[in-house]
C-alpha cells in the first residue's frame, strides 16, 4: 500500500516497441487533488504514458498504482471502472449522439445496458431518469445548457473538449488524464477550460495529469511539471522551477 | 498419382490467378477500396473475347486481348470517376466505398446478362454458358513434350502482361507515380504528383490486365457470366496472402492457391475420399484462416487487441 | 537594410485563420516572404509551424484569409498546381517515399516538368549539392538515416525547380554537426535564387541562416525580428511568455 | 390483367415481406446500429433453413419408421404422405425448429465474433463473405442434408388445412406475427441504454472502450442476436417454400438484404422494413406479371438485379441517408425532456 495522498504512481515503467525505447524508466506521482503538467517535445513519449497508464500498452517493465491499486496489464474498461478518465488529443466524442446522450453512455453498469434488461423498460426507466437529470444539471452547470440537444457536428471545438472532459464527472470518475486540452482552441478559450479544470479539482476533488504544449497556458494552472525527453524524465518541479532549468530550455529550443 | 499434367494444370492456372490478383493488390494500395466490381473485370473480359469471336469473327486471341484490355480498362476508370472519386473526395468511410462497389458489382453482372439475353436471342447462340476455341493459338514443344495451346497461350500473355506491367511500374514516371502514391499520398501531391490523374491511369491498367486474366481464363474453359463470382473470393484469398501490399507474394499466393486446388485436392481425394468439388472450399478456408491468424497491413480494428493477445498492441490514436 | 525597398512579395498571409476540420491552429497570422530571403519561423512544440506550412499547401484547411503567390491566391488550387507555380515543400514527417529508390524520389518530384529532358542533368546537380545521398541513388528510401532522409526531403522538393522553398524542421534528429551541414546548404540554395521559408525548433542553429524572423506562439506571430534586432532579442523569453503579454 | 391473382400476389409478398424484413431488420441491427459489416448475412439464414428442412423431415421418417433419407425418392414420397397425419406433430416441429434455429444461429454468430474482433470493417465483411459461401458449398457437398439438389417435401405446419388459400393466408400471419414481435423487440433494444451503447460502439469503439465498456461483448451480443434472428427467417422461410437447395443461399442475397437496409435508411428498423416491403414487392409482382408477359427480351428477374445493384450505389451516392433517416435513441425520460425543451422555446 502506497502512500495515502498519492492517487496515481507510476514506477520505473519502460514501453519498448521493437529496438525503439519510447519510455526509458520514466515515474511519476500525481498527489490526491493534484494538477500535474507533463511536457515534452515531440515524439518524448507523453502519449505512450497515457497509454500505459490507461491500458492500452502492457509496460516492457514498471507497475503503475492507482489508489493503492496496482492497474497495469487491466484492459482500458477497467482502468477506467477504477475512476481513471482519460480524454484524447483529437477529442473522441460519439459523432451521431446529442451533446446529452455522449454524456448518458458515460455511467458504468447501468441496468438499461444489459441486453436482457434493455427491451423491459420499466427495470431501467427510474435510473435512467435519474441520470438524465444528473447529465442536464451537470451540462448547466458548466454553462452548456443550450447545446444539450445539439449534435457533435454543430459545436465548437472549445465545447467538444469540454465535454469530453465533463462526461466523466456523471460517473465515478477520481482522476483525470488530459491529452493537451487547450490545442486548437483559442488563448482565452484555453485560460478557460483550464479554470474549469481548476473548479472540478476544489469542487469535486479530482486529480489531474495533464499533457500540454502551450506552456503558458499550463505553467499558470499547474502545481507540478514533469518533462520527458526522449522517453526519460529530464526534469521535474514546480512551473518557476522547471521553466527556469536550462536543461529544459535547450530540450525545447534545441542545442 | 500427381503427374506432369497437374503440375503443368498448377502453373496454367496460378498464372491466370497471377495475373487476375496483382491489379486487385494495386488497386487497393493506392486507394485502400476494397474493389468488388474487380469481378466484373474478369467477366466482361472474358465476354469480350467470346463476343468478338462469335460475331465479328475476330480469330486472333491478341486481338481480342486488346479490345478486352481496352473494355476492363473503360469500366474501371468510369467507375473511379463516377463513384470512388467523388465519395473519397468527401471523405466517405472506406467501407461505404466497399459497399458502393459491391453495388456497381451486381449492377454490371445482371447489365452482361441482360446484354447477353438480347445477344443470345439474335444470334441464336447461347451466349449464357459458352466455350470456344480460338483457331489461332500459338503452341510449344519443350524436351519433347507438346505443351498445350491454351497453355502457351497463357504463358505468352501472362509473360507479356506482367513484364509489361513491371516495365509501366518500374520504367515510366507515372507508374513510379502509382507506387508513391501507395507508399504516401501526402506527400505525393505536395511533391506535385497530379494524384487524380495518376489514380485514374492505375485504374485503367488494374481493369485491362484483370479482363486480360478473365479472357485467359475462358481459352480453356467454359464462359458463364459467373466466373467472375467462383474466382473472386479465390483472388480476394490470394491478395490477402500477399498481405494486399506486396505484388511478388501475390503472385506467390496465386501459385500456392492454385496447387493447393490442384495437387492438394487431388492428393486430399486419393488418400481421405474427399470429392473434388469442394475445391472452392480450400481456397475460401485460406482465405478466412489467413485473415484471422495473419491479418493484412492495415486489416485491423479500432480496438487494442489486448483483449485477444496479451502482447500485440494498440496503433495508436496520435495523429 | 529594409528588404522591402529592394525586393518585391513572393508569398504573403493575410491574416489567415486555419486547422484541421473544425480545430482552429493558426489565429490571424500575416507573413510576408520577400524574393531570395530566408525567412525562419521559430516557435516551441505545439505552436502551429507545421500547420503554418500545411495550410499554404491546402493541407490544413483555410478557415479564414488569404495566402497570396506572385499574385496568386492558392486556397483552391489542387497542390500540384502549387508545386508547378513553383513552391516546393519537404515535410517533417512522412517526407520521403520509403519504397521507392532514392533515385526514384527525386523523380517523382520533378513528375511536374514532364518529359523535360533536363530532368537527369539536373539531378546529377542536386546529386553534387547533397554528395551523402548520391552514394545510396539506387537504395529503398526506408534504408537511409533520418539525416539522409531529410537531405533526400529537400532534395525531392528541389527537383521541380521552385522558386520558393518551405522547409519544415530540416534538421530535427539530427547530431548537431549534420544539422549545420544541412543548414549550409539551405544558405547555398538561397545563393541560386531560391526563397526559403524555414520552420524551425532549433532556434540558436536557425537564427545563424536567417534573415528575418517570425516567432510563433500557440498560433500567433508574437514579433517579428529583423536581421539587425537577431543579437539583441531573448527569443526563450518569448517562447514560455509570449502570449501573455500579447494579450 | 388476365389470370392476375391480386389475393395470391398479395398473401405471397406478405410472406416475403415478412422473412425479408426481419433478415433487414437484424442486418439493420448489426450495420447500421453497431457498425458490423456483415457481408455473410445469407449464413444464418441459411443455417435456420437447413435446420428446419433437416430437422423436420429427418424426424418425421424416424417417427413412422421409414428407413429413407428425405432426399431419396422413397423418402420424399414417405414425407408426402406423412407430413399431414398430425397437426401437433407438425406445429411442434415448426416450434422445435423456431427455437433451434434461432438458437444455432445465434452460437454461430457468437463464435464469428472472433474474426470480427481481429480485423476492421472492411476485412470483416470479407471474412464473413467467405465463411456464406463457405457454408453453402459446405451444404452442396454434404450428401445427409440433400447435396446439390437439397431437400424436399419438408412438413408445413399447417399442412392438414387442405386449401392452399387459407394455409398460405395463415401462414402469412404467423410469419407477421414473428415479424411484428422482432420489430418490437428490436426498437425497445435500440431505444434503451443499450441501443445508446451499440450507437457509441458504431461511431468510436475506442472512445467506448475508454469510457468502460466491454465492446467485444457487446458486438458478441448483437452478433448472437440478430444471426438468430436471420435463423428464424430462414426457418420460415424453409417451411413457407417448403423445398430448400444451396442455390437459395447465394452471396447475392445478402446483397439484396443490404439493398434493403440502405435504400430505408441504415439504423432505423422502420427504414428496414420500408426497404424489404419496395424491393420483395418488385421482385413478388415481377414473379406474377413474367408469366403473362410470354417472351420478353430481356429476363425480367436481370432487370431486378441490376436495378437493385445500382439502386445501392446510388443511394449511398446521393442520399446516404436512405428513405427513413437515423432517429436519435429515445427513452422515455429522454422524450420528456425533449418534449420540456420544446414548449420552453415556444414559451420565449
Amino acid at each position: 500500500m502506497i502512500g495515502t495522498n498519492i492517487t496515481l504512481e507510476v514506477k520505473e515503467v519502460a514501453k519498448y516497441f521493437g529496438g525503439v525505447r519510447a519510455l526509458d524508466g520514466v515515474s511519476i506521482k500525481v498527489p490526491n487533488k493534484g494538477i500535474v503538467g507533463l511536457i515534452g517535445p515531440n515524439g518524448s513519449g507523453k502519449t505512450t504514458l497515457f497509454n500505459v497508464i490507461t491500458g492500452f500498452y502492457l509496460p516492457t517493465k514498471g507497475e503503475v498504482w492507482f489508489k493503492g491499486e496496482r492497474i497495469d496489464g487491466l484492459n482500458p474498461n477497467e482502468v477506467f471502472l477504477k475512476g481513471l478518465v482519460r480524454t484524447f488529443q483529437i477529442p473522441r466524442l460519439f459523432k451521431s449522439l446529442t451533446v446529452l446522450e455522449n454524456v448518458l453512455v458515460t455511467p458504468p453498469r447501468q441496468i438499461g445496458e444489459k441486453v436482457l434488461y434493455s427491451p423491459i423498460t420499466s427495470k431501467w426507466v427510474n435510473q435512467e431518469e435519474s441520470l438524465v437529470e444528473k447529465a442536464v444539471n451537470l451540462l448547466h452547470r458548466f454553462g452548456l445548457g443550450n447545446f444539450i440537444h445539439s449534435r457533435i457536428s454543430e459545436l465548437s471545438a472549445a465545447h467538444i473538449k469540454m465535454i469530453e472532459t465533463l462526461r466523466g464527472l456523471i460517473t465515478n470518475a477520481y482522476m483525470y488524464l488530459l491529452d493537451e486540452p487547450a490545442a486548437g482552441v483559442a488563448y482565452n478559450t484555453a485560460r478557460e477550460l483550464f479554470t474549469m479544470v481548476k473548479r472540478l479539482r476544489d469542487e469535486e476533488g479530482l486529480a489531474f495529469l495533464i499533457i500540454e504544449h502551450r506552456l503558458e497556458v499550463l505553467m499558470d494552472f499547474v502545481d507540478y511539471v514533469y518533462v520527458l525527453h526522449n522517453g526519460k524524465l529530464l526534469a521535474e518541479g514546480t512551473p518557476r522551477e522547471v521553466m527556469n532549468n536550462p536543461k529544459v530550455i535547450q530540450a525545447y529550443l534545441g542545442g | 498419382m500427381i503427374g506432369g499434367a497437374d503440375i503443368i494444370n498448377t502453373i496454367y492456372i496460378g498464372l491466370v490467378y497471377t495475373v487476375m490478383a496483382i491489379p486487385l493488390t494495386l488497386s487497393y494500395k493506392a486507394t485502400g477500396i476494397i474493389n468488388f466490381p474487380h469481378i466484373n473485370f474478369i467477366t466482361y473480359g472474358a465476354y469480350t473475347a467470346i463476343l468478338l469471336h462469335d460475331i465479328l469473327g475476330v480469330n486472333n486471341v491478341f486481338i481480342a486481348a486488346l479490345a478486352a484490355f481496352l473494355v476492363g480498362g473503360v469500366i474501371s476508370v468510369i467507375n473511379n470517376l463516377s463513384v470512388f472519386q467523388p465519395m473519397l473526395r468527401r471523405k466517405t468511410n472506406l467501407w461505404i466505398i466497399m459497399i458502393a462497389s459491391m453495388g456497381l458489382w451486381i449492377f454490371y453482372k445482371y447489365l452482361l446478362y441482360s446484354v447477353l439475353d438480347v445477344l443470345s436471342k439474335i444470334y441464336r447462340i447461347n451466349f449464357i454458358s459458352r466455350l470456344i476455341r480460338f483457331s489461332t493459338l500459338p503452341t510449344f514443344q519443350v524436351g519433347g513434350l507438346e505443351l498445350s495451346s491454351a497453355f502457351s497461350t497463357t504463358l505468352i500473355m501472362s509473360a507479356i502482361l506482367l513484364f509489361g506491367l513491371y516495365l509501366f511500374l518500374e520504367r515510366t514516371t507515372a507508374g513510379k507515380a502509382i507506387g508513391a502514391i501507395s507508399d504516401n499520398p501526402v506527400l505525393a501531391e505536395i511533391s506535385g504528383i497530379p494524384k487524380d490523374k495518376v489514380i485514374n491511369i492505375m485504374w485503367f491498367v488494374v481493369g485491362g490486365m484483370t479482363a486480360v486474366g478473365g479472357l485467359m481464363w475462358v481459352i480453356f474453359s467454359i464462359a458463364t457470366p459467373e466466373i467472375g463470382d467462383w474466382l473472386i473470393l479465390v483472388i480476394f484469398a490470394i491478395a490477402v496472402i500477399g498481405g494486399l501490399h506486396s505484388l511478388t507474394l501475390t503472385a506467390l499466393g496465386a501459385f500456392i492457391i492454385a496447387a493447393a486446388e490442384n495437387i492438394g485436392l487431388l492428393y486430399l481425394n486419393q488418400a481421405f475420399g474427399v470429392p473434388t468439388s469442394y475445391k472452392p472450399f480450400i481456397s475460401f478456408l485460406t482465405l478466412l484462416i489467413v485473415i484471422i491468424v495473419w491479418p493484412p497491413k492495415g486489416a485491423g480494428g479500432g480496438l487494442p487487441y489486448r483483449f485477444l493477445t496479451k502482447r500485440k498492441s494498440f496503433r495508436g490514436e496520435n495523429k | 537594410m529594409n528588404p522591402e525597398k529592394h525586393n518585391e512579395v513572393i508569398l504573403e498571409l493575410r491574416s489567415v485563420k486555419s486547422g484541421y476540420g473544425k480545430m482552429e491552429v493558426l489565429h490571424e497570422i500575416s507573413i510576408k516572404v520577400f524574393k531570395k530571403e530566408i525567412v525562419v519561423i521559430v516557435g516551441p512544440n505545439g505552436a502551429g509551424k507545421t500547420t503554418l506550412l500545411n495550410t499554404i499547401f491546402g493541407i490544413a484547411t483555410l478557415h479564414d484569409g488569404e495566402v497570396i503567390f506572385k499574385d496568386k491566391e492558392l486556397n483552391k488550387l489542387k497542390p500540384y498546381r502549387i508545386v508547378s507555380l513553383g513552391i516546393g515543400y519537404a515535410p517533417q514527417l512522412g517526407n520521403i517515399f520509403p519504397n521507392l529508390t532514392v533515385d526514384d524520389n527525386l523523380t517523382m518530384g520533378a513528375y511536374i516538368r514532364g518529359r523535360d529532358p533536363e530532368i537527369e542533368s539536373d539531378k546529377e546537380e542536386i546529386y553534387r549539392l547533397f554528395p551523402e545521398i548520391a552514394r545510396r541513388r539506387n537504395q529503398k528510401g526506408k534504408t537511409l538515416s533520418g539525416g539522409e532522409r531529410q537531405m533526400l526531403a529537400v532534395a525531392r522538393a528541389l527537383m521541380a525547380k521552385p522558386k520558393l522553398l518551405l522547409l519544415d524542421e530540416p534538421t530535427a534528429g539530427l547530431a548537431p554537426k549534420a544539422a549545420q551541414a544541412l543548414l549550409n546548404k539551405v544558405t547555398e540554395i538561397r545563393e541560386r535564387g531560391v526563397t526559403i521559408l524555414l520552420v524551425e525548433q532549433n532556434v540558436r542553429k536557425a537564427l545563424g541562416v536567417a534573415d528575418r524572423v517570425y516567432v510563433l506562439v500557440s498560433g500567433r506571430i508574437i514579433k517579428e525580428i529583423s536581421k539587425e534586432e537577431l543579437g539583441v532579442v531573448n527569443i526563450e523569453d518569448l517562447f514560455f511568455k509570449g502570449s501573455n503579454n500579447q494579450k | 390483367m388476365i389470370g392476375f391473382n391480386v389475393l395470391g400476389f398479395l398473401i405471397s409478398w406478405a410472406t416475403f415481406l415478412g422473412i425479408y424484413s426481419i433478415l433487414s431488420i437484424s442486418l439493420n441491427l448489426e450495420v447500421g446500429f453497431t457498425g458490423i459489416v456483415n457481408f455473410g448475412k445469407v449464413a444464418f439464414y441459411a443455417i435456420g433453413a437447413y435446420i428446419a428442412a433437416t430437422v423436420s423431415t429427418y424426424t418425421i421418417l424416424m417417427l413412422y419408421n421409414i428407413r429413407a433419407a428425405p432426399y431419396t425418392t422413397e423418402g420424399i414420397i414417405a414425407l408426402g404422405k406423412y407430413e399431414y397425419l398430425n397437426p401437433f406433430l407438425d406445429a411442434g416441429l415448426f416450434l422445435l425448429a423456431i427455437v433451434l434455429g434461432f438458437a444455432i444461429s445465434g452460437i454461430v454468430g457468437y463464435l464469428l465474433t472472433y474474426p470480427v474482433l481481429r480485423v476492421g470493417p472492411e476485412f470483416v465483411g470479407m471474412t464473413l463473405l467467405a465463411f456464406g459461401e463457405l457454408l453453402r458449398i459446405f451444404f452442396q457437398n454434404y450428401q445427409p442434408a440433400g447435396g446439390s439438389k437439397g431437400l424436399m417435401s419438408i412438413p408445413h405446419p399447417l399442412g392438414w388445412l387442405r386449401t392452399p388459400l387459407i394455409k398460405d393466408g395463415l401462414y402469412t400471419l404467423i410469419v407477421l406475427g414473428f415479424l411484428v414481435l422482432i420489430y418490437l423487440y428490436s426498437q425497445k433494444l435500440v431505444n434503451s441504454p443499450f441501443g445508446r451503447l451499440l450507437k457509441a460502439v458504431r461511431d468510436d469503439e475506442v472512445a467506448a472502450l475508454c469510457l468502460g465498456k466491454h465492446v467485444p461483448r457487446v458486438k458478441a451480443t448483437i452478433l448472437f442476436i440478430s444471426s438468430g434472428f436471420a435463423g428464424i427467417a430462414g426457418v420460415l422461410m424453409a417451411f413457407y417454400l417448403s423445398a430448400i437447395n444451396p442455390n437459395m443461399f447465394m452471396a447475392v442475397v445478402t446483397f439484396n438484404i443490404w439493398g434493403m437496409v440502405i435504400l430505408g435508411g441504415m439504423a432505423n428498423n422502420l427504414g428496414a422494413i420500408v426497404g424489404a416491403a419496395i424491393l420483395t414487392f418488385i421482385d413478388r409482382a415481377l414473379t406474377f406479371v413474367t408469366p403473362n408477359l410470354g417472351i420478353t427480351i430481356i429476363t425480367p428477374d436481370y432487370i431486378r438485379w441490376m436495378s437493385i445493384g445500382l439502386l445501392i450505389t446510388l443511394v449511398l451516392l446521393f442520399w446516404p441517408r436512405g428513405m427513413v433517416p437515423e432517429k436519435p435513441v429515445e427513452t422515455p425520460p429522454l422524450k420528456l425532456i425533449k418534449k420540456r425543451g420544446d414548449r420552453n422555446e415556444h414559451n420565449a
